[in-house]
């Protein structure tokens, strides 16, 4: 918790964002798929803070918060969706803003994995900036699949182009990219590589992650779940707390498969809370039925 | 309001602080208030407690709260078994408030005994245990596991409009409620406060019948049935169609509740319902509130409970209250 | 969210509109939805009504609400002779809402009918008299001296919570309030609506026992009784020390209680409480509420009501719904 | 009711603060005393309008919105007191804010009387910068008393000073002008002038117009009374409509005096609205023991 200062706030896209915030000392130790929780306004209205992930960290090196700067902070990329993110849109260099942060879990490390597969549905792509950056570390060799409504829908694109990583797109409308669905691409993908995956992790092979509308997620899960891939989604819940509290960012879980989970005595639990337990979790564990 | 307002954004001739903290930045005297009282024998070094539900089993907020400074501790409700709870969604924001219907989802109190007490118990603020049942033999065999583990009390929450048989019908049937109250107070030692529903035509008659039935405090109010619809897409907003409204929003409610209660019961009411500062629970104390319950404000901000302990001892300080006892129930005639 | 909303503080590639203007900014087909409703008897051109107390004797807002525009104007509430009302402070704002003490201070039925009708009469939105009585023979004599006058319909308050013989104990005790309704009934030939108290412990209850009297419609809720205080002075903020909550903050209670009413009633229900926009207006109507009434949101943009009507057009238009009666309790299961 | 865009949002003094707003088409019947009801935030809480007095109108030729310029518009002058006006305080140039009104009633017009005395303590200055303009329409000698707790509660003065009007000033701790408070200025002021007024419009002698805080304002009322000075007050309340609907800002009045009411049969009426039949009133019409 922390009272962080806007050191900007730019419109990239129609509806989309850039929010750099300035944070005393920095994450050092945030990780992709991390996310913080906003307090928008100090009104009552909005009451709740809002969730955000972590597109960029400038501890970790990747957040142009000024050449040179020596400012240590984190770049949020959002799209507004209703109350909050319209107030956050009207933020101006300088204001203050309560930042409550890194909170969640995060993508598993790539090593052991030759291929990773970012699959990625509009603002979806937040995370896989950092992710890119920790594949790079592991020495693995990653490829994105961005999807979008239109070429508007595709935020970030610029900066994962600067990166250099391999990436595909895909817009529904075919304003840029190939038409179609971006889980096409990732059939294709599959296809084309001749991937095979053991289902388990170090098996030296491919590993899917994703992060988009539940629709999407759930299409790329099946796909990777027929293959035998690994697969791992970041979801979206609405949240209260951010922290494991209030019980209300609670995801179905397949109960009797989950593992560990020595609370009850029957060993089976049907909720996982977004906010603690996730926001990342296995596809496999995921009740995709209820979601 | 808080520090982190736009200051920035204001002229150099602007005032360094925001209204409410000019009005508390009078000089200091040196008195430092007794915050201390006693809620049916259990001794609280301060008013300021964490309401069931909003504040997990303690742990959670380890990191943003030294839980030594509480008043008291309140974990999350329990029941014999545990509870997976509602279907998602479960929680919708609403004007200065919000809607849940987590539907009572714990742990059990077998597994908190294990599990999460010792935790708690590393620190030395009493921690209560908020309990509820299907029927009166849960209330009163979680009662039983209860006693003797170390807690400081028990709340016996009557009032839960979640799930059907969660108690609604102990909340708003004062025989009900009191046989309930009966009930736990002969299965446990421990001291017993009950918790109300302000879902009701009449609070005082409610408060009434548990104060006769022996429960040694009230607590009030848990949160009142509330509904959201997606006009979109024509459904409620929550899985379980209705919930509990929390927040701000309910503010002026519960404290005309607890106002009316204190003028009818002599055992001690704790004051809950949109504490968001240090005034706000200021207007529970005095209208007749000894402590107070911090609920959604956890979430909104993780350590709101030491800024509020903090705005109680600078308003004592200020006032030249030395000792919390002249505050409570200090409302003035207009 | 309203036009006015910074956007010259947004960059060039902003939305141009705020989201909810998003969310309505879909093609419009080519159907006109027909939003006309009959309550009881009264036919209404639309389902926004404005709710008494909030609107005067609809003068006061005629410069800013074409009142040909609006599906019917009830006026402040009406008793037999003209009443002062309460000491000042009689409002106070809450989060996301306000509490008020007027006091039910009218000018009364008769300088009513005199002074105030022929100006609304000069309009064709009908005109319903919301009424109240310290007892039951006042109700009557005030709905008698109505009768004839050319009024479309008659509200009776039973549920005010300000002044204690101002109908509190009609509208929490279902027999005396069936006794009012069935005198009120016999005393005119106008259509009856009975605005029910939401400070009861069982909503349905309530609506059944009027309906059951001879009620023709049913309009809820009512302001929910509510305190707050003022810290510094350690006074009520009010000088009537409560008074009734209204404003969004009590919509998801609102919301909550029109939902359960329409599952026992078959009577229309018109929906009231914390209405600011079309889509919490849509919130009532698709939970069962035939009609809205619109009342603090007055107070805060003075055309809200033409703003509302607007949006439920768009809204029947972007959803292809011919007839606002496809739209009514529409429901759908999670 | 209108869209209204903030040409400039200035600090003045610590807590107070000039905001400058553009209305299209000004405010061309607007007259000394008539407020504006602002809604301050587009979100839920602050849930209701703020009524704030207009201290400059353009259109009357008062309001400095940049020298030449043809923008038409109405200075507000505010200190922070509470959450409305710490929002408010924070509006930039170009933010849109809505403005409904003008509103309520107006002090009288000057002609008929010799010598206006005009008694603003703090805040309660705001009426008198177009009263002046008023009365030197009118020919009428006017004199201000302006009273502050100290020299930073003296708002405005620099304006007066411009407009050459004779003004005498104190403080409550002596940091500018006289020691005390303004209704010492205000007897003084009477016994020096051997003012008597006859208590009707038209007696061609003194007026006291008063703007400021409860206390002060009953005692200007007692003191005018006492010499049978007629005297206006301009009253503040809370209020939620500002236009007669809600009964919500009432003032109690001493009921049988008041004339006209025919509303009631008794012809009697405890209860005047400060938005709607004021804000400003005759100071004998006040029942101040309920103030
Ligand atoms: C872990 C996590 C990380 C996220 N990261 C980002 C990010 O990097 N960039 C970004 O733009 N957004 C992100 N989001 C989503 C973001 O939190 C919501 O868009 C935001 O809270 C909407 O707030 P609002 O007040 O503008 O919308 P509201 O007015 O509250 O709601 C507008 C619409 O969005 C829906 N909605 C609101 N919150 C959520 C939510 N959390 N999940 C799904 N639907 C929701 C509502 O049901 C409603 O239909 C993330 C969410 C989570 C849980
Ligand atoms: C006709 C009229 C004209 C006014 N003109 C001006 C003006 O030109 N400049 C200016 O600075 N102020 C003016 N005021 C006062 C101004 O309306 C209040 O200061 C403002 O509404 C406070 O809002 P807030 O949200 O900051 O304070 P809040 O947080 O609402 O309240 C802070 C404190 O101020 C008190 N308060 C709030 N509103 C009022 C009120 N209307 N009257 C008395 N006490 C109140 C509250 O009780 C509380 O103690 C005027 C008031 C009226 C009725
Ligand atoms: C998410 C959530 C969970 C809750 N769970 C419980 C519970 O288990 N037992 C209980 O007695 N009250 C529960 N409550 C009610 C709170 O303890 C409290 O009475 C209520 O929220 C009003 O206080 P507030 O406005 O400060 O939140 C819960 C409230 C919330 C918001
Ligand atoms: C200032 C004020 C005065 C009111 N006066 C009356 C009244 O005279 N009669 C009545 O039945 N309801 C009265 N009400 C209640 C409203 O008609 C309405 O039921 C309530 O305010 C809830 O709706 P809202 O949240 O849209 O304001 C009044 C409400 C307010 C705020
Ligand atoms: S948001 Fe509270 S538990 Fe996840
Ligand atoms: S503010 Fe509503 S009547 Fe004056």
């Amino acid at each position: 918790m922390m009272n962080s200062r806007v050191l900007y706030n730019k419109n990239i896209l129609p509806s989309y964002y850039k929010l750099g915030l300035e944070i005393d000392g920095g994450f050092p130790d945030c990780q992709a798929g991390q996310f913080v929780m906003l307090k928008i306004s100090e009104q009552l209205d909005p009451l709740l803070r809002r969730p955000f992930g972590i597109y960029k960290n400038r501890v970790q090196g990747g957040c142009p918060l000024g050449a040179g700067s020596r400012v240590q902070g984190i770049e949020i990329l959002y799209k507004v969706v209703g109350k909050g993110t319209w107030i956050m849109s009207g933020l101006k260099e300088g204001d203050k803003i309560d930042v409550l942060g890194p909170l969640g879990n995060s993508f598993p490390l790539s090593d052991g994995y030759k291929n990773i597969i970012m699959v990625a549905g509009g603002i979806g792509i937040v995370p896989f900036y950092m992710q890119v950056a920790s594949c790079k570390m592991q020495v693995a060799t990653c490829k994105i699949l961005f999807g979008g409504r239109n070429k508007n829908d595709l935020p970030g694109l610029n900066d994962f182009k600067k990166l250099g990583v391999d990436i595909s797109i895909s817009t529904d409308d075919g304003s840029t990219g190939g038409k179609g669905f971006v889980t096409e691409l990732l059939k294709e993908e599959l296809e084309k590589k001749g991937s095979r995956g053991q289902g388990v992790k170090g098996s030296n092979n491919t590993l899917v992650l994703a992060c988009g509308s539940k629709p999407m997620l759930k299409a790329v899960a099946e796909i990777a779940d027929k293959k035998n891939i690994p697969c791992y989604v970041s979801l979206d819940n609405v949240m209260a707390c951010g922290m494991g509290a209030c019980l209300g960012c609670a995801v179905k879980v397949k109960g009797s498969r989950v593992q560990g989970f020595k609370s009850s005595r029957n060993n089976l639990q049907l909720y996982k809370m977004v906010c603690k337990d996730g926001p990342v979790f296995d596809s496999r564990e995921i009740d995709w039925e209820k979601i | 309001m808080k520090k982190q307002h736009k200051l920035s954004l204001r002229g150099a001739l602007a005032p360094k602080q925001s209204p409410s903290e000019i009005a508390s930045a009078s000089p200091r005297n040196d008195i430092t208030p007794n915050l201390s009282v006693n809620i049916a024998g259990i001794h609280l070094k301060n008013p300021v407690m964490t309401a069931s539900g909003t504040f997990g089993y303690g742990e959670e907020y380890s990191p943003y709260v030294d839980l030594n400074k509480l008043g008291a501790i309140i974990v999350k409700g329990l029941s014999l078994k545990p509870r997976q709870g509602n279907p998602c969604p479960r929680i919708v924001e609403t004007p200065a408030g919000m809607l849940n219907a987590i539907g009572l989802q714990n742990v059990g109190v077998d597994v908190f005994i294990k599990e999460k007490l010792p935790f708690l118990k590393k620190y030395n603020a009493p921690v209560i245990a908020n309990i509820f049942g299907q029927g009166i033999d849960e209330y009163t065999e979680v009662a039983k596991r209860l006693d003797g583990t170390g807690i400081a009390g028990i709340e016996i929450n009557i009032s839960c409009p979640n799930v059907k048989k969660g108690g609604i019908v102990f909340g708003t049937n004062p025989k009900e409620a009191a046989k309930v109250v009966r009930a736990v107070k002969k299965a446990a030692s421990l001291p017993i406060i009950t918790k109300l529903s302000p879902n009701v035509t009449d609070i005082k008659i409610m408060a009434r019948a548990v104060e006769d039935a022996g429960s040694d405090a009230i607590s009030l109010i848990n949160t009142i049935t509330g509904m959201a619809i997606d006009v979109e897409k024509r459904k409620p907003k929550l899985a379980n169609i209705t919930g509990g409204l929390s927040g701000p929003a309910i503010r002026p409610i519960a404290v005309r509740m607890v106002w009316e209660t204190s003028k009818v019961v002599k055992i001690p009411i704790i004051g809950i319902g949109g504490i968001m500062t240090a005034n706000d629970a200021l207007e529970f104390i005095i209208a007749g509130a000894k402590a107070v319950q911090i609920g959604t404000a956890n979430f909104v901000e993780p350590d709101v409970t030491i800024k509020i302990l903090k705005g109680i001892e600078d308003y004592c300080e200020r006032h030249r209250i030395k000792n919390l006892m002249e505050l409570i129930g200090s409302l003035k005639r207009h």
